[in-house]
């Protein structure tokens, strides 16, 4: 039996063993769930080897499974997030509605991506990818909040993108004869001109509709704020990344071929460019912590897709480092929010304030992940930000540099608002009885920190199966060129080395820090936070002293014309207008028996007037 | 030899007439009748089918007339797959009414239960017949019972919908008649085979006139744009068995007797615009007009009308592989459609006008049939790993080998229509709060109900995950179809050796 | 050695004089006596170069400055605003009506001798008090930093009860001042 | 030679050096704001004094523990900065961590401080310090882009990310602030916003948000900000004459270097106003977005 069947055998027994299991007793369901996601990590992370590879035939069609070294990266932030997501979803989830349900399409969309991973041709690709959008469509429903509007959204854009790829498909299938991505990208010479733009355009269209590009990136929000933040850790972590994925495939292996074809690859650089900072923009502004963070992930994701679209081999790396390091920032980030709005009852800065104190590790995760997020130094969000940037320079991309740096300075604003507004400022009476998140929630999280951390020293750890990704899209070894376990080149042979960085940051840290406690540690007191210099003012403790509320107006008011114009505004007119048209058109059915005579009589005569053109 | 294909039409004639009698004697016996007489003409359809598919097509000649003169009947692969799909979806029709129409009075029962007997009898009729006014009689028996089907609830709405199809059905069959008389005029036969083997040596001029009328008449049964007004209030209208009868078994009986015109009749190779276009704009207009409904079994109605255009626009591509598609989309709609008008009008049994937003929140209350109903909307919509995938896949490759590359955009697209509206229904039913002031009480649904359901659902399942247990058949159907001359051959030699 | 007797002298020494040598005041300016800081600081006479300097929060300050009148209202917050200082700090009551009323002495509703409320370090006379004294002010309190004598925070921790006593006849007992935890 | 004696040894004689250098042009800068006042004005060695004097402040309070950690943060920051600026040519000085000076880590590393001492400012809870860190992050926001451009135009002109590469280029073709004056131009007007000399000492406008993030830090917190902020000032002042001054061979003519450098925002400072916030961001994203453009088409030219 082959471990690939076996993992997808183990995947649906688990599903449907949680889902009718699961009514029986809910501890019988999480512990099918948890087992079944650690058997499956282990059997893939110990038995699944790229080698093997499965055929079988179906509709005279021939599907082959198995898994590339470039899928493996992304397997590993699949089933990695999946594993810890998982486990701090059983107690996040508890006490709220259908968990059966939830859990096995958990499962189901661990699976399905696991499927898009290992498929070989793109028919099984497909129907793993739809499988994917429909239940993750079923989880941005889940909680009964603004249904008819985001989930109406996001299935749009899901079958907008999935059609465009099964046109794709169909064209490549009718005319090539096989559905092999391997035999496709071999005889990609071999169609016309139109179809060699075509095909990939579709394709792309396809994928970026996951990857939230910028024209199709509106159902984020929606869809990420929607869904359960325990699942929209996966969501926003692992499965926007298998867009990703196929974009990589398609501008490495396809767009190389097309005459002038890297034309697509600056028009996508740019897009990634553009949706990064709008992107970041539109996050500064949201007063929701969900909604900022889904807008952070499409500016994130915005980076990805630039370093994908340069495609230099640094650029590749950065992109695909990037992907790993923002599946793990961006799920502690999204469990940060599910803690507080567990703990709370809330996920909206202008509510809750100063829980820094009363959730301290949450705190220290969110602070560690933010870090990491806006890149800097000595966490892993730095070390794909520094490939980014001296890949674009390598590359001559030079405008694109600063509308990447303009985005990842504005992000700093996002960050901090993200901290403060929950973890900082006033410690109000309303919130004195919040208390920490359960250890089965604040673990993962906690891990999830520490990961970055690791990576921001090691990178290699992580840049070795990326390494060995790249070489299966035909790169050379970059191993020892671009990156050692702990240094990290550019272009040009210029580095950084990480350790002694890393080192030195924490003994300067540690000494002032020790500095500071030391000196005149008895005469040093903590005060609470009501008692500042208010001009003598002494506030009451129920009175609210928190400055949240247009937190960034200056700013804001700096960028006005930018943020006049919103694009799903555009979507929404449109779509309107559509209704408006075709609440019209259904008119045609007057329910009048006379009408429908009439038309009869008028289809008559049409048809005898051209009867000589009809056949 | 099980039995002969006759008896596919004669046992349910029979059946109809002699429901009454029965009645008389034991009242429930009118339920139980119907239900073994549809089981038994599965099973001789289904075994008839495996011996054709095994042997050779069967040619019948009823009452010893030679085939250019007499009626005959014409088992072949292509027919014995649709009279065993309509015999079947019959038989889960009957299966779910039968308690469906326990709690009304005796009479109308026993009218219901004739009434479908005729249904059933004359659509395998006009599949099976090789005798164009043999068709014609079998599509007005169908239309009569379809017209009382419709009007069975007693009401205004209902009667006002089986008047308009009544109209509609009328005017179709006059022009069917026209049709029949020009070629009869011209070619001195009745006999599909005869007609097919000389329609060369007919006046190009009557001939398109023929064709033409044929189609009008035909369409109104096939649903085609401008002829299908009578369908959303019929479908509507009727109980929702019956919607799943027409969609099941009327459609897909004039499908196919226009296909047999096109392809057999007026033998005509290569695409036919004709039939893209009627398909393409059939298509359009229903699913954007079903975008914007209220209620659902209209919604399903309009549905319906759009997947019809969209086996048309198979179909007309006229190659092996558009035929294959059209036959396979054929049987998932079979399969599907009943599934989805069945469950929803269990979610909307307590209710008379049938609004959407009256299943608001129902899974709670009703979740098996919920998720039924989910399933039939995601085969439909053709999302995997469900039967309306694969049939959909093969359309589009069909289209990608003609090089019908707008054709292809324009379905996706019209079905990103179908996915909203599907899914506004979904949403409605699973993710809203259920809420006694809006949504209808929730309705017990019977044994045998669930029974025909799940068998549906299990169909959509299987071939969903293993779609090579239908593509064999379906691909001999699609052979068979394709294959003029072994068509005739087969009739009329027939009719050579019982001359000598 | 490091708590040796000279030593701390000497420590102690250099710390005064660096006190000494930079005063960053909190300026309460509630009074009319506010008129006269503008002058202090800027061209003319310039404390600047005496290392006086404005500071904006209490948090910083070291010197407190009353400038004038207190009237009963603003009384606790100056107080508070005091507390909030970080040691070592001074005050410094600027004007007659912090000594004795001046020409508010039978006012209903200002406090007459500002030392009964705050440990005042060094009294600047006159109504006004120009710049000049001003600066001589802050000579006065620079001497007394650097012989230590400058010592009304330990005053004010020392005998608390006798100050918020005080505080309390004028407030009443209703506005409660948040303790003062040294 | 390479031991880590030696190491440690240069760290802290750095360190001592950046912060005598920064506080005595703190010092400086007051006297000379003084004199351009007609004033006397307070001795140069005035700031030595009051830091002293915060540092031996009896009492201090906090507001929790980021605010205790905020200016170790900060100071993490500056001295992380120093060690990676080559403070003399060819390493004459102590070569701390300035393997390749890479200028895109520079530039994180330089936002690094700020933001955790944000951080420590946002847990005091006082308004008046959460609005002047909104105010010094939308300025941050401003200033950068013409910053990033003037040196994406220099290393696209010599092709590389690396300080000491173009210190070494200036060895040999002489100052880039003539070979590439629209950089040097972007670069400076963007340093305005950097040294947060009025008119864009919008962070910590004492007169109406009470000095802003650090109004709630007195006595050891104070000390350390100043002296951070002190060190910083020197790591800034030297990157500019690396990058632009083509360096320096000794620390006279670094210091030399460095105060003129320094005397452009303090003199700028002197005669203008405070702007308001997006004031300031507009400005940033005027002239000196313009002078970007230029620098990059010039280096895209020549």
């Amino acid at each position: 039996m082959e471990t690939i069947l076996t993992i997808f055998i183990i995947f649906i027994a688990g599903a449907t063993g949680t889902y009718f299991l699961g009514k029986l007793s809910g501890i019988l369901r999480s512990v099918i769930f948890i087992t079944t996601l650690l058997v499956t990590s282990w059997l893939f992370f110990t038995a699944v080897s790229p080698d093997v590879i499965i055929e079988f035939e179906i509709m005279g069609i021939l599907m082959s499974w198995g898994l590339t070294p470039l899928a493996y990266v992304f397997a590993i932030i699949v089933f990695g997030l999946a594993i810890i997501i998982g486990i701090y979803a059983i107690k996040a989830m508890e006490g709220q509605r259908s968990l059966n349900f939830f859990f096995a399409n958990f499962l189901l969309s661990v699976m399905a991506m696991f499927g898009i991973l290992i498929s070989n041709d793109l028919i099984s690709f497909f129907i793993f990818w739809e499988i994917m959008s429909w239940s993750s469509y079923f989880m941005v429903v889940l909680n009964h909040k603004d249904v008819q509007r985001s989930g109406i959204t996001y299935i749009i854009f899901c079958v907008i993108g999935a059609y465009a790829m099964m046109m794709a498909i169909m064209i490549i299938y009718s005319y090539s004869g096989s559905v092999m991505i391997g035999d496709f990208i071999s005889n990609f010479h071999a169609f016309s001109l139109g179809m060699k733009w075509l095909l990939p355009i579709l394709l792309l269209i396809g994928f970026a509709s996951k990857a939230a590009l910028m024209p199709l990136h509106v159902w984020a929000p929606g869809a990420y704020s929607n869904s359960p933040m325990s699942y929209t850790a996966l969501f926003s972590g692992a499965l926007s990344k298998m867009g990703v994925y196929g974009m990589v495939i398609v501008m490495i292996m396809i767009v190389q071929q097309i005459p002038d074809g890297y034309w697509i690859k600056e028009v996508i650089a740019w897009l990634g460019g553009i949706t990064s900072a709008i992107g970041t923009l539109w996050a500064i502004k949201q007063d929701d912590a969900k909604r900022m963070l889904a807008y952070s992930s499409v500016a994130q994701l915005g980076y990805i897709i630039v370093g994908v679209a340069i495609g230099t081999p640094l650029a590749m790396m950065s992109g695909l480092f990037l992907a790993v390091m923002h599946g793990i920032f961006k799920s502690t980030l999204f469990m940060v929010v599910g803690a507080i709005e567990r703990q709370t009852g809330t996920s909206n800065f202008t509510e809750v304030t100063g829980l820094i104190r009363k959730m301290p590790w949450t705190f220290l995760a969110a602070l560690m992940s933010i870090i990491a997020l806006a890149g800097i130094p000595p966490l892993g969000g730095f070390i794909g930000k520094w490939m980014l940037y001296e890949s674009l320079m390598g590359s001559n991309h030079y405008l694109l540099i600063i509308v990447i740096f303009f985005s990842s300075t504005a992000a700093f604003l996002y960050c901090y608002k993200f901290l403060f507004g929950f973890f900082l400022g006033q410690e109000e009476k309303e919130w004195s009885h919040v208390k920490e998140a359960p250890a089965m929630m604040v673990v993962p999280m906690i891990i999830m920190a520490i990961l970055t951390f690791v990576l921001g020293v090691f990178p290699g750890l992580i840049l070795k199966p990326i390494n060995d990704g790249m070489q299966f899209l035909g790169y050379v070894s970059t191993d020892n060129r671009f990156w050692e376990m702990s240094t990290i080149f550019n272009d040009w042979g210029n580095q950084v080395v990480m350790e002694p960085i890393v080192y030195t940051i924490f003994a300067i840290f540690l000494f002032f820090l020790i500095f500071l406690t030391l000196k005149g540690y008895k005469n040093t007191r903590y005060v609470t936070t009501k008692d500042i210099s208010s001009s003598g003012e002494i506030p009451r403790e129920d009175e609210n002293l928190t400055f949240i509320t247009g937190f960034m107006q200056p700013f804001f008011r700096a960028v006005a014309p930018v943020m006049k114009r919103q694009i799903d505004k555009y979507y929404t007119s449109f779509g309107k207008g559509l209704e408006a048209l075709f609440d019209f058109t259904r008119r045609i059915y007057t329910g009048n028996g006379q009408t429908y005579a009439l038309y009869f009589v008028i289809f008559v005569i049409l048809l005898l007037m051209f009867r000589d053109s009809l056949f | 030899m099980v039995g002969s294909p006759v008896l596919l039409i004669a046992i349910p004639l029979l059946a109809a007439f002699l429901i009454p009698l029965f009645g008389m004697v034991w009242k429930e016996s009118v339920r139980i009748v119907p239900g073994l007489v549809l089981a038994y003409l599965t099973y001789l359809s289904a075994s008839l089918y495996i011996e054709v598919i095994n042997t050779d097509t069967i040619v019948e000649i009823i009452a010893g007339w030679r085939p250019p003169w007499g009626i005959n009947l014409v088992f072949s692969p292509l027919t014995g797959f649709l009279t065993t799909i309509m015999t079947f979806m019959g038989f889960i029709v009957w299966l779910y009414s039968y308690r469906f129409k326990r709690n009304v009075e005796f009479e109308a029962a026993k009218k219901y239960f004739i009434f479908l007997m005729l249904l059933v009898a004359g659509s395998v009729g006009i599949v099976i017949t090789g005798d164009i006014f043999n068709q014609f009689v079998f599509i007005e028996i169908v239309g009569i019972s379809a017209y009382a089907l419709t009007a069975f609830y007693t009401g205004r709405d209902s009667a006002e919908a089986a008047f308009k199809y009544l109209i509609m059905g009328s005017l179709s069959a006059s022009a069917l008649l026209i049709a029949i008389i020009i070629i009869y005029s011209q070619l001195g036969t009745l006999n599909m085979a005869e007609i097919a083997a000389n329609i060369d040596n007919m006046n190009p001029y009557y001939r398109i006139i023929a064709m033409i009328f044929f189609i009008i008449g035909i369409g109104v049964e096939a649903e085609i744009f401008p002829l299908n007004g009578w369908a959303p209030d019929a479908y509507t209208e009727a109980p929702g068995p019956v919607g799943g009868a027409f969609s099941g078994i009327v459609a897909k009986a004039g499908i196919y007797a226009m296909v047999r015109m096109m392809f057999t009749l007026f033998d005509i190779a290569g695409p036919m615009k004709i039939l893209i276009v009627i398909g393409l704009i059939t298509l359009i207009v229903a699913e954007t007009s079903a975008l914007r409904q209220e209620k659902l079994k209209r919604m399903l109605a309009y549905s319906s009308i759009g997947q019809m255009g969209l086996v048309l626009v198979a179909f007309g591509m006229g190659t092996k592989a558009g035929v294959f598609a059209a036959l396979f989309l054929m049987l998932n709609h079979a399969i599907t459609k009943p599934m989805l008008f069945l469950s929803g009008s269990f979610l909307t049994f307590n209710t008379t006008e049938k609004y959407i937003k009256q299943i608001t929140g129902m899974a709670k209350k009703m979740p098996v049939v919920s998720i039924i109903f989910v399933l039939g909307a995601l085969a439909i919509t053709g999302f995997p790993p469900f039967s309306g995938f694969w049939s959909k896949m093969a359309f589009l490759s069909a289209a990608a080998d003609e090089n019908l590359l707008f054709i292809m955009a324009t379905i996706l697209i019209i079905s990103i229509f179908e996915v909203v509206y599907y899914f506004r229904v979904i949403n409605r039913l699973f993710f809203f709060e259920y809420d006694d002031k809006i949504s209808v009480e929730p309705h017990k649904p019977g044994f045998n109900g669930m029974i025909a359901l799940f068998v549906l659902a299990f169909i959509v399942l299987m071939i969903g995950f293993y779609p090579s247990s239908v593509t064999g058949f379906i691909d001999l159907a699609a052979d068979d179809l394709l294959n003029t001359h072994q068509y005739i051959d087969k009739v009329l030699q027939l009719g050579q050796t019982i001359i000598q | 050695m490091i708590n040796d007797k000279n030593s701390q002298k000497i420590a102690d020494f250099i710390k005064n004089w660096a006190r000494k040598h930079s005063i960053w005041v909190l300026a309460y300016g509630t009074g009319c006596g506010a008129i006269e800081i503008p002058p202090t600081m800027t061209s003319r006479y310039d404390a600047e170069r005496l290392g006086v300097r404005g500071a904006a929060t209490p948090r910083q300050a070291d010197v407190l400055l009353i400038t004038g009148y207190l009237t009963t209202k603003t009384l606790k917050r100056v107080i508070r605003v005091y507390e909030q200082m970080q040691d070592p700090k001074y005050v410094i009551g600027f004007g007659s009506c912090t000594i004795n009323g001046g020409m508010y002495y039978d006012s209903y509703n200002t406090i007459k001798v500002l030392d009964k409320y705050l440990p005042v370090d060094v009294y600047i006379n006159g109504c006004m008090p120009r710049p000049e004294a001003v600066l001589a002010g802050f000579g006065k309190l620079q001497q007394l930093i650097a012989e230590g004598k400058a010592n009304g925070a330990q005053k004010y921790k020392d005998d608390h009860e006798y100050y918020r006593g005080n505080l309390r006849k004028i407030i009443g007992n209703k506005y409660e001042m948040p303790l003062y935890n040294w | 030679m390479e031991s880590v004696g030696y190491y440690i040894l240069g760290v802290i004689v750095t360190i001592i050096v950046a912060f005598m250098v920064g506080m005595t042009y703190m010092g400086l800068s007051r006297k000379i704001t003084a004199r351009v006042q007609n004033r006397k004005g307070p001795p140069f060695y005035q700031n030595f004094i009051d830091a002293f004097k915060l540092a031996s402040k009896e009492t201090a309070i906090h507001h929790g523990f980021m605010h205790h950690a905020g200016p170790a943060f900060l100071m993490v920051a500056s001295i992380m900065s120093v060690l990676i600026i080559p403070v003399l040519n060819d390493g004459k000085w102590f070569p701390n961590l300035n393997f390749d000076g890479d200028l895109i880590f520079l530039l994180y590393i330089m936002v690094f401080g700020p933001l955790g001492m944000a951080l420590g400012a946002g847990q005091t809870g006082n308004p008046n310090s959460a609005i002047g860190v909104t105010r010094g992050l939308s300025q941050m926001v401003g200033f950068e882009i013409p910053w990033v451009m003037a040196l994406v135009a220099l290393m696209m002109q010599y092709q590389t990310t690396s300080l000491v590469d173009l210190m070494a280029v200036q060895q040999t073709t002489g100052w880039l602030m003539f070979s590439s004056p629209f950089a040097f131009l972007a670069a400076v007007l963007a340093m305005l916003g950097m040294f947060r000399y009025s008119p864009f000492d919008i962070v910590g406008a004492p007169t109406e948000l009470a000095s802003g993030p650090v109004s709630e830090n007195g006595g050891k917190y104070l000390f350390t900000m100043m002296s951070s902020g002190s060190i910083f000032a020197f790591a800034k002042l030297t990157l500019y004459v690396d990058l632009f001054m083509g360096g320096a061979d000794n620390l006279i003519e670094l210091l030399i270097k460095t105060f003129t450098i320094y005397l452009i925002p303090m003199l700028y400072g002197m005669v203008s106003p405070r702007y308001r916030t997006e004031q300031a961001i507009r400005y940033f994203w005027g002239w000196p977005l313009f002078f970007g453009f230029l620098a990059l088409v010039h280096a895209m030219v020549f």
